[in-house]
């Protein structure tokens, strides 16, 4: 065990299956001597050399669909995205290649490939350095989309993704690189890639949520236990697509109260089909309306600080959210 | 060539009697394979056709070099003559137009002429033009990753290179001498559009820019195209990377059974190249040199015509998939 | 007056547009001599030229980008992606560019464009030929996603988007081109963009549904009222996005119970987001789950026949979601 | 062109002395507004740099050919010399860098590199590589439909062109002879990515494939640019069509302020190449031709000098934007 940031648990996971797996490679843009613009593949070029951690062109359908080719022809590819601000140009190869090789071959030809891109508000990215995209791709059957917020479910699903015979988008908040820390397992383990996590037990109200948001909800938490002696659930869907309902039913049938936070922009986010699996699946439990929480429905974070913050869903949001919810 | 031969061309190229006949006989069999799908459209019994007629000669000369099973291929909605010479049978294009079960591109999943077969490495394809392009460079960077001779042949109409992914392939394919062809059938249309308004200046010399040969061949001609394609899987296969060969030629039907082409095309000019009909002017050649008579040519008909009516029997009396199946197969490794 | 069908309506539409502004133009695929592959703009290069109805190469990125260059150089593009099911090529430009020119430029460039795109499920088509897309596309601030249903509203609304300075993605259910007819104004008019319509009175279920669902629930509708005595009130979004939310609330707190129908797979729909809104805003109202129906969460429909039936919603299964959701 | 000549360069171009000086200034307040960027970088008070030093040449070269207001530009983030040429200011530049309410490209929404002001017809840009293609050659065509002679001056770097957006635009301009210039800087590197690892072939040489001329210049050669570009805009406005320029050239500077370029570069390579830096070897050319001394070169860099810091300054004391209105202008004519 050693105390790793959400970025070296990536990169030892990736770094660990290319060891054990010699079909395992890297292709994407600055992955080689660069190691990434945020340095996830560091060292892997040097270790596996320059076919195995492949500099593309700059052309993210070309990564996918080059990616989709090796995949049926042997190898694992693990495709990065340097942004997931730059994914829409590999839209095509995901939902309508990639997603369905499997289905509409009857089961003849499998995707084994995982494309990652770091996703989320930073401070100074803008509009375009910033966006959360997993809306985009959550209905599309045949593609996985998972987003985990913690270091070592982050090194274990990455690994089960790589091991995994389908396509997988795998997000990372690019906020939480530096800023996650956690005690993280060194051999090989992996984590499932189709179940939610109930990160902390409560009665009162349920918050589900990922990437930073995750991170505030699970401190702000805490502090409604303190300070005002609410008891929160605190639910991770790991996969966003397909989404474990059960995990978050049940949670919801509990506390009757279910709050749904991300960074995304509110309308037509990855927070209403969850809240809708709620009205739906948890009504005859619901004590409150399920209440979402997102970015406004602007394009994304600004530039200037001032701006940006605005913005974002702060914790002082949850926070405020939380409360609310529970004195409904 | 305009110049003098000594010998005539299939034996520059190294090809013996049989040899040739057995391309007319992938030909033919592209060619009534492709008639009597029409004919189970037109009674009603298949909902789609989009058909190859016209294309033979570029489909056959350049699949011909496969080495079925080994090298991979990510064809296009017409490549039915491809698929035919690797080892897809009429059987499998019926149970495709028709939508049965066995239909081994999708079970009765997909439209007719997205092909898929594991086995021969026939890679599943799909509508939207042109993704198989980049899955082809990628499929070819493996081959190549391993040390493996294997060569990807893909291709599509002349449309399919007006989009991102043929380019970004291209690219792809000569930065890293990839072993992977790419065979542009030009028929002219693109539904209804005119290659003039699809394509600027030429699709074979923009393989200069790309750093690898571009060449121009008569689509129409199985031997021009055997020999283009031959040179290029040679290249491929010494590791000496990628070739682009533009198959001028035209597509002797509407785009497909939903089309009407007299919306936009003149009849003249349809039988102006009716003229110029791949069958037969190679069965012209083959008389010509004394390889095949009359006789042959009518035996040879008369068996593949067997050969498809069985065919179709057997797929109209195949079973459709269960319904209930179309939930099942969403991800690999257990739903 | 004059009966028509929606895709007379829409050629009309379009038709009477270029000719009262001669800054409206036509481009895409096949849209010239062949006049569309559905024949939507059937003679309209004939009256307009080659150069106002102008056949583009095979490229929807090229195409929506050309788009957007033309509306800032004072055109009003009209583009065709032949079916919806090619639009992921030209996600980029949409959902990057097209959607945010007028908000990250701070309000100096529109762009004034209307895309079209023929949706929804036709026998044979199987599964790129019959997708419903809209999902993709409504959760991007700055663009408006249309999905009128029926032929003088198409109409309206298309007139309506060509006006509008915004990028408007417009999409036609294919299956009721020819099927849908009713009378339509000749002369000019327009339909707002961003309301919703109360198609039907009624007091004991709202059911919210557009495209071909939303005719099966009219037909439903009557007879629930005729056999069952069951008051079903219908509304269409009309705006998937942005969403009309006040006339979705006002109906489903007038009903208390909500049904939200859609052709798309169900997981990660715009019904969703119908539903999570209703879950919110709505709850103290609600007397039973918000249901919702769409297709299962397998690609799309297939080519065979029993197949694609089996996977499509059909009339009786809007009958009994109505039911069942009236007997809660 | 090696051959012997009779007259001095620029007057073969039909440039006199105040036009070079005008050339010079242009490249020297793209130098220093530049650097100055690095400062407020450096300061912490500017989020994000990104950096045009070694592309001067290039950029003044060819936008001295807009007419502003009339031509449109589609620029690409280290465009600063081109915005500067035709009327942005190094207070605009400022302003944005530091995301204040004035900044006309995006009131502080936008990272800097993001040029727009409509007025200057420099139409809003973004990150997404390659996606200004398209869109310019929609712009350059609306120009031909109204039969004006406007020109459309659009680029970016060496790996703008290997996206799909690139080519679908390179085969429109070529397909309807539109009015459009393609100013491809190739300054050797996409972050990282060195040019032979990006570009199979050669980006001059695939005009060609389009049916329109390319031409590779010296890119840190400031009339070499101009030359090409001259051509360029003149063709354009005669209605001849498209024209591919590749300037060769190096990015002087990290790729950004986020960037570490010493992971992936030599430092003598980066040495190499200061000695090929455009400013210093026009400088050398004017000092030679007798146009400008070091003491008027000295005062013209004091004068911008002093433009520069009063722009900083001004940009520095300027106002956010109310964050309120990040919900506002999302929809125009109203929200
Ligand atoms: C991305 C995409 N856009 C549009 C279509 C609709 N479409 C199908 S075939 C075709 C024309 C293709 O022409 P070409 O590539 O020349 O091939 P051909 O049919 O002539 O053999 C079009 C526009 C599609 N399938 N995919
Ligand atoms: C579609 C897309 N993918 C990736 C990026 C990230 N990125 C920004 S600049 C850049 C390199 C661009 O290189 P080049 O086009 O040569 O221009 P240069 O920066 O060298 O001037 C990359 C990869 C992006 N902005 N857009
Ligand atoms: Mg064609
Ligand atoms: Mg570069």
């Amino acid at each position: 065990m050693a105390t790793q940031n959400l970025l070296q648990a990536i990169h030892d996971g990736l770094a660990e299956e290319m060891r054990s797996d010699e079909t395992v490679m890297v292709l994407g843009e600055d992955v080689g001597k660069a190691g990434g613009v945020f340095r996830v593949t560091d060292g892997l070029q040097a270790e596996f050399g320059e076919t195995r951690v492949m500099d593309t062109p700059l052309a993210e359908s070309l990564i996918v669909g080059a990616a989709i080719g090796l995949s049926v022809n042997g190898m694992k590819p693990v495709a990065e995205i340097q942004f997931a601000d730059f994914i829409p140009p590999a839209f095509d190869q995901i939902v309508s290649e990639a997603a369905r090789f499997y289905y509409r071959s009857n089961g003849a030809w499998e995707v084994p490939m995982t494309i990652r891109a770091p996703y989320g508000v930073v401070p100074g990215g803008a509009l375009y350095h910033s966006q959360s995209v997993e809306a985009y791709f959550c209905n599309t059957p045949g593609l996985r989309v998972l987003a985990p917020s913690f270091p070592a479910d982050a090194k274990g699903m990455l690994k089960s993704a790589i091991r995994d015979p389908n396509p997988v988008l795998f997000l990372e908040h690019k906020m939480t690189y530096r800023l996650i820390k956690q005690d993280v397992q060194e051999d090989d383990f992996d984590v499932p890639i189709d179940k939610a996590k109930v990160h902390r037990e409560g009665t009162d109200i349920t918050v589900v949520a990922y990437g930073l948001i995750l991170h505030h909800a699970l401190e702000a938490a805490e502090k409604m236990e303190g300070e005002h002696g609410i008891s929160v659930e605190v639910v991770e869907p790991m996969s966003l697509y397909p989404l474990d309902k059960e995990t978050v039913l049940a949670s919801a049938k509990k506390t009757g109260k279910v709050l749904v936070a991300s960074e995304a922009n509110i309308s037509g986010s990855v927070s209403g089909e969850i809240a809708a699996v709620v009205a739906d699946g948890a009504f005859e439990w619901l004590d409150a309306p399920v209440r979402r929480l997102g970015a406004p429905d602007s394009p994304a974070a600004p530039y200037a600080k001032p701006l940006m913050e605005r913005f974002v869903v702060g914790k002082e949001d949850v926070e405020a959210a939380m409360l609310d919810l529970a004195r409904y | 060539m305009a110049m003098e031969r000594t010998r005539v061309r299939h034996e520059e190229l190294g090809l013996d009697g049989p040899d040739l006949i057995r391309l007319y006989r992938g030909m033919l069999l592209t060619r009534r394979t492709d008639e009597r799908s029409w004919t189970l459209n037109r009674q009603g019994k298949a909902a789609f056709v989009v058909s190859c007629q016209g294309q033979e000669a570029a489909q056959i000369g350049a699949a011909t070099h496969l080495r079925p099973g080994y090298d991979y291929i990510y064809p296009y909605y017409r490549d039915l003559g491809i698929t035919l010479v690797v080892g897809m049978t009429p059987r499998d294009q019926f149970l495709s137009i028709l939508g049965k079960a066995e239909d081994p591109s999708g079970g009765g999943r997909q439209m007719p002429g997205h092909f898929s077969k594991r086995d021969l490495n026939i890679v599943t394809s799909s509508a939207p033009i042109g993704v198989q392009y980049p899955q082809a460079a990628g499929t070819a960077l493996a081959f190549k990753m391993r040390d493996e001779d294997g060569v990807v042949l893909t291709g599509g109409g002349e449309a399919s290179t007006s989009g991102g992914d043929w380019h970004e392939a291209m690219n792809m394919a000569g930065i890293h001498d990839l072993p992977v062809i790419f065979l542009i059938q030009n028929n002219a249309y693109a539904i209804s559009v005119p290659a003039e308004k699809q394509v600027a200046g030429s699709i074979a010399k923009r393989a200069e820019g790309y750093g690898f040969p571009g060449v121009e061949v008569d689509g129409n001609d199985v031997l021009a195209v055997y020999e283009a394609a031959k040179e290029a899987f040679e290249r491929a296969r010494r590791g000496e990377g990628p070739t682009l060969i533009e198959a001028k030629t035209y597509r002797m039907r509407a785009h497909s059974s939903d089309d009407d082409d007299r919306r936009y095309r003149e009849s003249a000019e349809i039988e102006e190249w009716r003229l110029k009909d791949p069958i037969p002017r190679f069965e012209n050649y083959l008389e010509e040199h004394g390889i095949m008579d009359a006789a042959q040519r009518e035996s040879i008909d008369e068996e593949i015509k067997a050969e498809v009516r069985e065919a179709s029997d057997y797929a109209e009396a195949a079973d459709y998939a269960d319904p209930e199946s179309i939930s099942r197969g969403v991800y690999a490794g257990g739903n």
